[in-house]
């Protein structure tokens, strides 16, 4: 998987970063999900197709579910009934290698620095792909912090290193659980620079979100 | 192969997350503490400290694993990064081995080297040092594989410590058993050990090192929410 | 002489299954009475059982 | 709300027929368990000292069965798991909750009764004796399976968390016991005798079989009882949920 130089990310402060293409164009498939929790039934019967290139945007009241769906993609939560299921590549239980989860906690190790970071991510979410980090922290504008401990970042500085994860490691299936949070404006602009490259290249990306997501094509409101 | 590579940075970045975190030193702490205080419960009378010393030292090592469980996975579920590991290119139950094999290198067998040295402050025979050493070497997998099912089972419940010994006890029982046991001959001669014990106790060992990963595994998935 | 013996394991035995029994028959009068309550506008999922206690 | 939560998921029984049929065994259980008792206890009220114990023998009659039951429940706690969890019958969740705390009543009560049996003969409270360590060792299994349970609010995750621990503590009994047993000839002073069974002479086994089968019957009737509760509670959590 070497770098395709064709296309560029680029974000509010100019950074450029080459975009490694998907291994792989997926369309999901999810039938008849339900959430329980506890007893409570959260949602049922929902069912929903996204092909390549397609955002959609899950919204509704807290805890209607949106979390939970989300996790369910990915494999991180049975759900009550109904299955989800990738094609083109294969239909299959195992979703999660195949998919980005990007939840409320940032996943990061507070006593590691961001260099080592992005490389421990490169080196365990796709081994066999050279990890370019300096082009990821110059892009994450982290470069003065690269080797500060990740304790001491801000809390949109963490995002965006988390961000580097979804941008340095390619999977076709983003899932995203506010992102928008703790983000200023040109944080914002930046997640939605990468949800649009990332549906340009081929990718999908589902994003659960109360304000409005102008990068999604699609909407589904939990709970309506 | 992928899942090696994947596996062997796994492995790097929890020694280098024991390193950074300091977890080895709260529990040598309370290794040489239990060491220190056990005369003044037991009396300093050498005779019976040098009988006790090698049974004293196995239970320390053994509740000084069960005090290191909890980083195992705690943290993790509290930064999200236990999510990460349900989508890491491998399996999870791979995933964990590399974890524990880590929380071992980093925690557990500094503990087991010290430990029998420490033991000459219960004048444990100068002879009876290596045998120690051995069955804590042969036990210690067994011990913290199983104290590994207990920390899943409790990662992000209520009183997770309680709930983990509570579970965990039970396990440890036939480990100190013939942990301890081996080490039986030791008192009337020095330096020696049974073999047999010795046996039995590797044969647990690595029974729970290919058993209790996939355990391991299925209580994290049940942890899920 | 061993009397005493014999007769603590007797009560201690019939005391603890005792005890038992009592907490749970009142666990399960209570729960009956709370579903009761619940339903005071009553529907179609009443309790199965009528049961004797 | 529970008719459409039973058929989505595997965690949610259908207690309509359950509790029906519960509801008609509940009594008749009960008076059987009593009446076997009763027969028990008459039983070994007839019995004449051991030779060799005196009067403290009768002290076998409860402490025997007590064990048995404590064995029995664990196991039952491991099959009803394997039901819910591998046959995907969520009964067997409840049947696994409510079967614990009785199990560890009986043995806690095998645990005092074998002291106080133990007392007469060597003048100490508590013997490590192999069987009775083993009894101690399952305490804890107990009371590990029951602390899991209440700690965890979900009940969909208790309930998969306490299957893997019912399988794991399965397996972990037979181990236990080998290695206690092991232990136990390691340490056994010469003097101490075992402390077995007298040679189980028939005036001495009739009895013992006929109070195993009322602790049994005293097993199934409070278990039953305590899965009517299970069933009601899950009911409740539903309405409480609603409302």
């Amino acid at each position: 998987m070497e770098m395709v130089k064709t296309e560029y990310f680029s974000n509010a402060e100019g950074g450029r970063l080459y975009r490694p293409d998907l291994a792989e164009t997926v369309s999901l498939r999810a039938e008849n999900l339900a959430c329980a929790r506890g007893v409570r039934v959260i949602f049922s019967d929902l069912g929903f197709a996204l092909g390549a290139g397609e955002v959609l945007h899950v919204t509704g009241a807290n805890g209607a579910g949106k979390t939970s769906l989300l996790r369910m993609i990915c494999g991180l939560l049975a759900p009550a009934a109904g299955h989800v299921a990738i094609s083109g590549v294969h239909d299959g239980r195992d979703i999660a290698p195949h998919c980005h989860y990007l939840g409320h906690a940032d996943a990061l190790k507070p006593t590691l620095t961001p260099r080592e970071t992005i490389d421990y991510d490169t080196a365990l979410f796709a081994p066999a792909m050279a990890a370019n980090t300096d082009d990821l922290l110059t892009y994450a504008g982290l470069r003065r912090q690269a080797d500060q401990r990740v304790a001491t970042l801000s809390a949109g500085q963490k995002r965006r290193l988390t961000l580097t994860r979804l941008v340095g490691i390619p999977r076709p299936i983003w899932l995203m659980d506010e992102p928008y949070t703790a983000l200023d404006n040109a944080g914002r602009k930046l997640v939605d620079t990468l949800v649009r490259a990332h549906a340009d290249a081929g990718g999908l990306a589902i994003i659960a979100a109360h304000e409005e997501v102008g990068v999604a094509n699609r909407q589904l409101v939990l709970g309506a | 192969m992928k899942t090696a590579a994947t596996l062997r940075s796994l492995f790097m970045r929890e020694l280098r997350l024991v390193w950074r975190g300091g977890h080895l030193m709260p529990v040598l702490a309370f290794v040489f503490i239990c060491v220190t205080l056990m005369p003044f419960g037991i009396g300093p009378e050498l005779a019976l400290l040098q009988r006790l010393a090698p049974g004293l030292i196995w239970v320390i090592m053994l509740m000084a694993v069960l005090l290191s469980l909890d980083r195992l996975f705690q943290a993790d579920f509290e930064d999200g990064s236990l999510d990460q590991l349900f989508l890491l290119p491998v399996a999870l139950e791979w995933a964990v081995i590399a974890k524990i094999a880590a929380h071992f290198a980093g925690i557990i067998l500094p503990v087991l080297i010290t430990l029998p040295v420490a033991g000459l402050l219960l004048n444990i025979h100068p002879e009876s040092v290596l045998p120690v050493m051995a069955t804590m070497l042969t036990g210690a997998p067994a011990l913290v594989m199983l104290g590994g099912i207990g920390a899943a089972l409790a990662v992000a419940v209520r009183r997770a410590a309680l709930l983990t010994v509570l579970i965990v006890t039970p396990l440890y029982v036939p480990v100190i058993v013939f942990g301890a046991g081996a080490l039986s001959t030791a008192l009337s001669v020095p330096g020696t050990l049974d073999v047999t014990a010795l046996g039995v106790l590797a044969l647990i060992s690595t029974a729970t090192v290919f058993l209790a990963p996939p355990a391991i595994a299925a209580a994290l998935r049940a942890g899920l929410r | 002489m061993f009397a005493g013996y014999i007769y603590a394991s007797y009560v201690f035995t019939f005391g603890a299954l005792v005890g038992l029994i009592v907490v749970s028959f009142v666990g399960l009068r209570a729960a009956r009475q709370r579903l009761a309550a619940l339903q005071a506008g009553g529907d179609s999922d009443e309790s199965g059982s009528d049961g004797a206690l | 709300m529970l008719e459409r939560l039973e058929n989505l998921s595997a965690l949610y029984a259908n207690p309509r027929r359950f509790m029906r049929l519960a509801a008609r065994l509940h009594m008749p259980l009960w008076l059987v368990a009593l009446a076997v008792l009763g027969g028990g206890l008459f039983m070994v009220a007839g019995v004449p000292d051991d030779y060799q114990q005196g009067a403290t023998v009768r002290i076998m009659f409860v402490h025997v069965p007590a064990a048995w039951m404590a064995l029995f429940a664990y196991s039952f706690i491991f099959f009803a798991s394997v039901l819910a969890m591998v046959l995907r019958h969520p009964l067997g969740y409840l049947a696994a909750r409510a079967a614990a705390p009785v199990g560890a009543v009986f043995t806690l009560i095998a645990l005092v009764t074998g002291a106080l049996w133990g007392q007469p003969m060597w003048g100490t409270w508590w013997v490590w004796d192999a069987r009775l360590t083993s009894v101690l060792v399952l305490f804890f299994v107990y009371l590990g399976y029951i602390a899991l349970w209440e700690a965890i609010d979900d009940y969909g995750r208790a309930a998969r968390a306490t299957s893997i621990l019912a399988f794991v503590g399965f397996v972990n009994v037979p181990i236990v016991k080998f290695s206690v047993d092991w232990w136990n000839t390691l340490h056994q002073p010469a003097s101490v005798s075992r402390f077995g069974r007298p040679a189980l002479h028939a005036d001495f086994l009739y009895p013992l079989l006929v109070m195993g089968l009322a602790f049994l019957f005293v097993f199934l009737a409070v278990t039953l009882t305590r899965m009517q509760t299970e069933v009601l509670r899950q009911r409740l959590r539903v309405r409480q949920e609603e409302a």
